[in-house]
């Protein structure tokens, strides 16, 4: 047991701190570090830089253009470039439709849509969800019919993050409706932009358009943008949420975030004399900077290890979402009365929500509210429970 | 020991209930909040022809001479439909302030008015930095002739910019932190000097940020002692900290029974999602929350107008308190077994769990009335 | 709405507190309000003052000997009782068998039992829990056999408390086995002192002997014995578990508690300054005063209605119990490490476990450990949770 | 980066592991705790012969060189099965006091005989009304020729009574909670004017309140520094901190699993309590409790010693920290999963559940060390 980084991850962590310095335009990090929402071209032009470094996917086989690094190599960039202010890496094409492609897809399908993610033309999004399915997936209803050379999809998806955004949706359909509900889904690659696909926004708790309903009124999708085989779809999915848990842990940008936090507290005020000198608040921050500490641990158990995470990484689910939680709720404390006023404009162009209220103070209610998401997300933290109950625990 | 609502008051709870359900639907009350006032002066009017404006006041001036326990059931229908008009700002607050310290001549050139529902109040007591100190004041009364000129900052003052006369609070004499030598003030909203930000809060309502630049006032201005300024402004915070967690209990029991309502209708796995247990569990926890913070909330109701000041301290601080921790519990949990439509404006729960949660940041968080009920326990 | 006590009810809280004041015995109160273990005598000898004074039933019904006091008056009874420190009514007979004997049993039962309840000459325990049937009170396997005059019991209770002082065990046995498990249940009353009665201690946490096994082998108990009708006695049991509910609330004890709490960190230090003055304590101790303050107004609301307790009445349990928990475990963290030492000879005897420890120091760790049984016995706080969502939320 | 044990510590942890779950079963503990001396000496001397003794102590001094990774896997399995032979106060408190500040003359004097199991020590640092700062020190010290005299009191002594030797802290210079002017001592148990109290734990260790009056002591009683004791104190007291809460994960990963057992074998209403959603969720819960702890207590073992005050400080408080608050919680759930039988001393359970409730009043409480930790942090 050595819990130092080597030298050679040092010096990794090294060169990736002076290519984020170096390369990481100053307009977007200065969103991200005042919790300023990111437009699309944000995003984009972020994912390009390192799409020219070639680190744009760390996670993937160097044969399909990725990084070739170790876990623990992903988690220094991962928190490099969090603690710098960078955008998250949009996760629906990179680390969730990616890695199916790769796992199950076809070469066509391999060829044409892998180098098409990694340069960032295509923007992904995920359809999973629908209204009357959310935990219980394998309950969806939008239907895939054969009909000559296409499938026609009718149905709707909800809860799809940026859609507005997105060039391409991959979907779980339901391909056969005679057989067991979980053998009857296939897993399809949609156009966003084909004929019959609406986008409605849903505003989430902070007024955000972040997630839509998405409506399939006879869409045509050709066959071969069927992944693997047609009933196959729910052994993709499973596969594809074990890569979903550790990556949204989150400690790289929880560790910024309570970096943050200690800035605040100590320029806020309570009884006279800095927040972060208040013996309450003191014990609340310490408490969840202990827990962040120990997640941080726990997931370089995990990445460490040459196994790869089986349903323990729920814990990492769990509890990473928890913290990130913890630590939006503590930064909305910590202003007091000024967590009250509210502007759109403001989170979303930056500047303060009040007059007499510092800029930092503007997005960080909605921040909390918004991160409720979190638990709910990704499958919600009592998926992850009943999970972990039965795969691990053997209840 | 009773705890029931004389007839009257049922009466008139039910009255107002109706009201609520009737004239604040979901979609009524997204629309009045997009205004551009931020609430409907039809409603407000409704309110006052139902008498429900004149509740806390004396019949002397023009009220019905109500207990904290009639505000207590006006505040309770109101939080059941989130209600944004300016009820605790100026009936609870600015009215408040006004009864407390009034002159006979101020009470009467205000209050009358309040009660028609011609006039809006607002109390501006809060400074950025002060958190919720309500002794830490830095805006300045400077003697001038008979009158005196203000100068400071205020900041968050609730309705602030739709009220006709502001109630500040600003130094005359001593330090930034000392009890003694807060003075309050009327100001009219307009006067020379005033400037006004107005803006919306996450929460539904309307504050504004105040800057006072020289604003010159008449003798008359002064409501209540010179330099006695903080007992009445507490006692009328204290009223409106009171009114705010009866508002919290018709928000908490609206938000259960909309969750329940979801537990028994939505379905996964084959059945009602209020058939997991480990979800009827910490449904039950939310009904443990909704009871405690009721009887607490009637004690608080009895007390807030005691002459016994620790005693209404205690009672005051200990509803704020639960409120604070335990509407934030109730308002995770909704939003929680709400699952993905909780988390959207789309459903009421967000709304009514997005009040619950800032309740907690009006007039005192829990921490500081958590250390208040210590300090007035010990 | 008017939340302070009439002057009747202030006057009658003034004549308990003088008579409590008067009668009850110092030796004793000394023990109560130092946490120290009660001996038999200490029960009985202060049962049979108030009997005396004809106060020991507070909740019976006057033609039974009973105070016909209100609900609000029992209250304050209780509350005064507490705060001198006396002991806790032993509720087996009391609130527990009498009531069921008065509303089932035959006149002969209630000629027989209930002055001997009132007398303090029949010490009374409870023979519910079976080692296989706790929470699933219904799956109970206690068997009685019709033989003629008599039935013959066989069978094994467990968890019951104090039955080393029992003289009488009311017991749930299964009379038929071929109806449905709630049907073949019956309510009987049994002599510990007959012969095939065998108590067998079980030590708890704090090493005290406070509860027991209680074998039947072959046991003759007379028909009169029966308390209603064969197979009803599922129906009795539940009629009994309403009335635990709200006794069980315990806001008296938890009040003289919350006093000696505070006692106690007035005199403790940390940081060099009493405990009492430490902000992180402090709120702590004040989060604890303020949900006994709320539970005490939701107590009076309940019983200041002129209804009975339904099935909400379970909240009392749930949060006296989580309350009365929080007073232990906080009055054991005000020790610190003087909370470690452990002697059996201080908490049954008095003085100190370890030398340069307070007196008052000695049982409280034990004290927190014992009362872990509180969120289990009297029906779990799950068992709890459960009939609210059933009966109360209709989930 | 690398969590894994390394094949001779996995080797020794299966030793050890298998050692404790043969030797020290839930009778044959009983036993033990029970006995007169509370420890089991023959148990000790296994744990001689098998090299534990020698573990944290440099190879010059006899033993083997030991990392701080190599003491957690001794103390987690010995946690496992809840030994109460008094490694914590011998080997890590008092050995690890006299490795950090004796001189080879003392060491060579104490050390060879502690790993033989020849001899015990104690480190009798805590005074009452202390609570648990190690520089709140007002026995005293006072020279006398080239000597000391001491006087003072100090409380909850773990093996004090076994011990042959203990290490004592007194104030030679300075006021009662100075920093400066703490020096330690090495004092024979039997010395004249040592009085000893032997008493049980309610965890089921033993420990001892020690009055010294007038204990006269040559300058060879000195350990370490004069005034300047404090630094090698801490270290000791960190070293053991790390090593308790290494032992936590063995209690807890032990509870978890008698606690699972618990759930798949008891049978309510037709089937396991373990299909009960509400109880599955709260053994996850359990379980992701004795993850993050057994995270947290690698880091503290690793830094256990390091020669970074900083990073020692804040490793070992943050790990302490969450023991005390992960323990206590694991350790109530598990009491109310088993039910009835679950606070009788009939089932293992209840006897780890009171030990790792306890380990958070033993060396620094988890406020104690979450505002070290901050203070560390900041």
């Amino acid at each position: 047991m050595d819990l130092h980084y080597t030298p050679e991850e040092q010096a990794f962590r090294a060169e990736v701190r002076e290519f984020v310095r170096a390369r990481l335009p100053r307009d977007i990090s200065a969103k991200v570090l005042g919790h300023r929402r990111l437009a699309k071209d944000d995003y984009v032009r972020w994912q390009k830089i390192l799409h020219e470094r070639g680190w744009i996917a760390a996670g993937w086989p160097v044969e399909h253009g990725g990084t070739g690094w170790s876990a623990v190599q992903q988690h220094i960039f991962d928190e490099e470039c969090a603690a710098a202010g960078a955008p998250r890496l949009i996760p629906f094409g990179l680390n969730m439709v990616a890695p199916v492609i790769m796992q199950f897809g076809s070469e066509q399908q391999k060829r044409r849509y892998l180098p098409r993610i990694l340069s960032s033309e295509d923007w992904w999004c995920q359809g999973y969800s629908e209204p009357g399915s959310g935990s219980d997936l394998a309950s969806l209803k939008t239907r895939a019919v054969r009909q000559g050379d296409h499938y026609v999809v009718n149905g709707q998806k909800t809860w799809t993050t940026l859609a507005q955004y997105a060039d391409m949706i991959f979907c779980l359909v339901r391909t056969d409706s005679s057989v067991k509900p979980q053998e009857g889904i296939s897993f399809l690659l949609i156009d966003m932009h084909a004929p019959g696909v609406t986008v409605r926004p849903l505003y989430l708790y902070d007024e955000e358009h972040e997630v839509n309903e998405v409506f399939f009124d006879d869409v045509k999708v050709p066959l071969e943008n069927l992944v693997g085989s047609e009933g196959k779809g729910w052994t993709y999915a499973k596969y594809l949420l074990g890569h979903e848990r550790t990556g949204i842990t989150g400690v790289g940008a929880s560790k910024r975030e309570l970096a943050l936090l200690k800035e605040i507290a100590a320029q806020q005020a309570k009884d006279g004399r800095p927040l972060a000198a208040d013996p309450v608040f003191r014990q609340r921050l310490a408490q969840v900077e202990i827990d962040l500490l120990a997640l941080e641990m726990t997931l370089l158990r995990v990445l460490s290890s040459r196994t790869k995470p089986g349903p323990e990484a729920s814990i990492l689910k769990i509890k990473g979402t928890e913290v990130q939680q913890a630590l939006t709720e503590l930064m909305m404390d910590a202003l007091g009365p000024l967590a009250l006023p509210f502007s759109r404009t403001a989170i979303e162009e930056g500047g303060s929500a009040a007059p007499l209220a510092p800029d930092y103070a503007a997005p960080l209610a909605a921040r909390y509210f918004n991160w409720r998401k979190t638990s709910i997300y990704g499958g919600s933290n009592e998926i992850q429970r009943n999970i972990i109950a039965q795969q691990v625990l053997g209840l | 020991m009773d705890f029931t609502l004389s007839e009257e008051q049922q009466l008139f709870r039910d009255a107002l209930a109706k009201f609520v359900q009737n004239e604040y639907a979901f979609e009524a009350r997204r629309k009045i909040v997009a205004s551009a006032q931020g609430w409907s002066g039809e409603v407000w009017a409704r309110l006052a022809a139902m008498g429900a404006l004149a509740v806390p006041f004396a019949e002397a001036d023009g009220g019905l001479g109500g207990s904290g326990v009639d505000l207590m059931v006006v505040m309770q229908e109101l939080g059941r439909g989130i209600a944004v008009e300016p009820y605790l700002a100026t009936v609870v607050l600015g009215g408040g302030a006004v009864a407390a310290a009034g002159s006979p001549a101020q009470r009467q050139a205000l209050l009358p008015g309040l009660i028609a529902g011609e006039r809006q109040l607002a109390l501006a007591y809060a400074e950025p930095g002060a958190r919720h100190d309500l002794h830490d004041v830095q805006a300045s009364a400077r003697r001038e002739g008979a009158g005196y000129v203000l100068s400071g900052r205020k900041a968050t003052v609730l309705n602030g910019a739709t009220a006709d006369t502001l109630v500040v609070s600003a130094r005359t004499a001593g330090a930034r932190r000392d009890a003694q030598g807060v003075t309050l003030f009327l100001v009219a909203r307009g006067a020379q000097g005033v400037s006004l930000s107005d803006y919306r809060t996450i929460d539904g309502l309307r504050a504004a940020d105040l800057v006072l630049d020289g604003v010159r006032l008449g003798a008359d201005a002064v409501l209540g002692p010179v330099d006695g300024g903080l007992a009445p402004l507490e006692r009328a915070v204290d009223l409106g900290a009171a009114a705010l967690c009866a508002e919290a209990v018709g928000v908490i029991e609206q938000l259960n029974a909309l969750t329940l309502d979801y537990l028994r209708t939505r379905r996964q796995f084959g059945q009602p999602i209020g058939r997991f247990q480990a979800l009827q569990h910490r449904a039950v926890d939310m009904l443990v929350h909704a009871e405690q913070v009721k009887s607490i909330v009637c004690l608080a109701a009895s007390a807030a107008q005691s002459a016994d000041e620790r005693e209404r301290r205690r009672a005051v601080s200990a509803a704020k308190s639960l409120v604070g921790r335990s509407g934030r519990a109730v308002a995770k949990e909704a939003t929680q077994l709400h699952g993905g439509m909780g988390v959207t404006l789309e459903l009421p729960a967000a709304h009514y769990a997005k009040r619950l949660t800032m309740i907690d940041f009006w007039l005192g968080d829990s921490d500081w009335h958590t250390e208040r009920f210590a300090a007035a326990s010990a």
